[in-house]
């Protein structure tokens, strides 16, 4: 259960660093919103099974801030957009 | 391997899986609303086996409470996130691939 | 390789506080600026828990049958350094606000020349 | 693994700040600089450091990365090209790294358990404070108690800061353009965001409350809650947001949490003890810690989420007045 746990671990690692990628290099604002988003969100579930690997599971509280200040910051980002042209 | 520790397994590798496939599409999409589209799905199906996988291993206490809350939240935020955006990039004059290629026989059916 | 991983740490600690450095130096709007001063002063951050990690230990709260923690002292440290620091970068951006609001500009340049001017 | 997980998380993150160096586009910094506040706290998690890691994800990525968009909104969105050269900065740059990393060889290497900084009190705190102070979590042992005087000081070093952004932008108070603001288009958002604001709220009393045993504490659980109200001023608006906790109301609060955690230490010489010394809070010494910590780390959570409100409501009533101009 262990490798697979590890396997699963590094694979979202590849996920996220995929996600990064996309944020580094956007061909629209939206896009790298978009990566960002997607970012936050493998980074919750990686926190959650990498805790579970490293056998103390009890941190899953900050997988909850994580996917809290995610959102958060999607919804800052969206306020932000209505105030100034996205595209220019 | 029990059948709970199998059984987690192809959760977990299915929900890699499905985010992998997720992380693909957002390079290889031609226009935003599909890459989105791409996105938020594999988002909310990869959450679900990931952490479905993980509540299996859990022995119903606190860790299990705390799952079942990330996986809710996730399902609540993630694809109300996805629309929002996807809404404002509307709203915000962004065309899909067939808007912006007039010629092709969606967009002249417009 | 041990070598490497002995000190990797602390290489990425210095790389990214020169990052910071450079971003707070050279950059010409004062909000890339304070995004430099919190990239310096995460780095600070990494390089204390860096320090107060040991390798085979765990997070300090006690659990049943383990006797290796890490260093609880540079978590303390560094967690009241963080609310600080927000609470300075708070005050770093109403600054850059109240620049704003009185020479219509955030580029270090050109208030300098209406400096200048005044 | 962990070490594994170590290497490709840090090298993620100097690319990250790589790509900022490189970026004109400040929208797209700000939003590298959340990716940048995420993997740092994923990579104080992974070193052990869980409490920091909280702090971090709330506080760095959450309250720094709205603060500079609305910044952003006001002060607009590109950087100008830098009219001198970068040579010289490169050049003070690259020297000073060089003798860093010349310094970095004299370090003891990473992770050694014969370390000099595990040599002196930590040992202490870590045999002894599960029984002086009867807290699981050693991190909330030492901050609260061991080492609560500096606490108490960083409790007023966020105090006086909101007093300097306030003094610096002050929060306008709209009473004719009620109707403006917040993300009006956005139905969804508004549904959702009615469904998960109790939740939070309910979770930052989590965090306040099971910061003895888990990680946690005042400091997060103040930025949590302030983050749920945050959620709904920017949705709803901030008139909304100023009916339900004013900003008048906030700094009241702000000051009561300080006095609440400064009048715990006068209680305490009062006892006969020293400054902030629990022990005399009850017959019993570790009854006493136990009051003395769920006391004042409720003082540092009132401080924390009416400063980080109040900054916001600053900001936020300075980028609504330049979108009505």
């Amino acid at each position: 259960m262990t490798d697979i746990l590890a396997a699963a671990c590094i694979a979202i690692l590849v996920v996220m660093a995929i996600a990064l990628v996309r944020a580094f290099k956007a061909p629209t604002v939206y896009d790298r919103v978009l990566g960002v988003n997607m970012f936050g969100t493998k980074t919750v579930l990686f926190i959650a099974a990498s805790g579970f690997l490293m056998g103390r599971p009890d941190f899953l509280d900050i997988a909850i801030v994580y996917a809290l200040i995610n959102f958060i910051g999607m919804v800052a980002v969206l306020r932000f957009f209505e105030y100034t042209s996205p595209i220019e | 391997m029990d059948f709970l520790d199998i059984v987690s397994s192809i959760l977990l590798l299915a929900g890699v899986f499905f985010g992998f496939s997720g992380a693909v599409g957002l390079f290889r999409f031609p226009d935003f609303f599909t890459r989105i589209h791409a996105a938020s799905v594999t988002d909310s199906i990869a959450a679900i086996l990931i952490i479905g996988a993980l509540l299996l291993q859990t022995s119903f206490d606190l860790n299990t409470a705390k799952l079942v809350f990330i996986l809710l939240f996730l399902m609540v935020t993630s694809p109300t996130a996805s629309h929002a955006l996807a809404k404002s990039a509307r709203h915000g004059g962004l065309l899909t691939l067939a808007e912006t290629r007039p010629q092709d026989k969606q967009g002249s059916a417009k | 390789m041990s070598f490497i991983l002995d000190y990797y740490n602390y290489w990425v600690v210095v790389f990214l506080m020169m990052a910071g450095f450079y971003i707070v130096i050279s950059a010409n709007n004062l909000v890339k600026k304070i995004v430099g001063l919190n990239i310096f002063q995460t780095s600070v951050f990494m390089l204390y828990i860096s320090m107060g990690k040991v390798s085979g230990g765990t997070a300090p709260i006690v659990v049943e049958g383990v006797t290796q923690y890490s260093n609880p002292l540079p978590h303390v440290l560094i967690l009241t350094a963080i609310v600080v620091g927000v609470a300075t970068t708070a005050v770093g951006l109403a600054l850059i606000v109240r620049i704003k609001r009185a020479y219509g500009t955030v580029e270090e340049n050109e208030f300098d020349n209406k400096d200048d001017v005044i | 693994m962990a070490e594994f997980i170590d290497l490709v998380l840090l090298a993620m993150l100097a690319l990250t700040a790589l790509r900022i160096i490189f970026l004109k586009d400040l929208f797209a910094v700000v939003m590298l600089f959340g990716i940048y506040s995420f993997l740092s706290a994923l990579i104080f998690l992974n070193l052990d450091a869980v409490d920091v890691a909280f702090t971090e994800a709330s506080v760095g990525a959450g309250i720094s990365t709205v603060l500079m968009l609305v910044t952003l909104a006001i002060t607009g969105r590109k950087e100008k090209q830098s009219t001198h050269s970068s040579l010289l900065p490169l050049f003070v740059v690259l020297v000073t790294g060089a003798a860093l990393i010349y310094g970095t060889l004299d370090m003891p290497p990473f992770g050694h358990p014969d370390n000099p900084v595990h040599q002196h009190v930590a040992p202490r705190y870590i045999e002894e404070s599960p029984k002086e102070v009867g807290l699981p979590n050693m991190v909330t042992s030492v901050l609260a108690s061991y080492r609560g005087f500096d606490t108490l000081g960083e409790t007023v070093v966020v105090f006086s800061a909101v007093i300097g952004v306030l003094s610096l932008l002050g929060v306008r108070r709209k009473k004719k353009k009620d109707l403006e603001s917040g993300l009006e288009s956005h139905r969804v958002l508004h549904v959702v965001a009615k469904i998960i604001i109790p939740l939070v709220i309910l979770f930052a009393l989590y965090v306040q409350f099971h910061g003895d045993f888990g990680p946690g504490g005042g400091f997060q659980a103040g930025v949590i809650a302030a983050a749920a109200f945050i959620l709904y001023a920017l949705i709803l608006g901030l008139p909304k947001a100023f009916a339900v906790v004013g900003p008048r109301f906030l700094q009241w609060m702000a000051a009561a949490g300080v006095l609440l955690y400064a009048s715990v230490g006068l209680y305490s010489m009062y006892m006969g003890g020293h400054f902030l010394d629990y022990n005399q809070l009850a017959t019993d010494p570790v009854a006493g810690q136990h009051y003395g910590i769920i006391i004042i780390e409720l003082g540092v959570g009132v401080t924390v989420f009416a400063v980080m409100l109040n900054i916001f409501y600053a900001f936020g009533s300075q980028a609504e007045r330049s979108n009505v101009q």
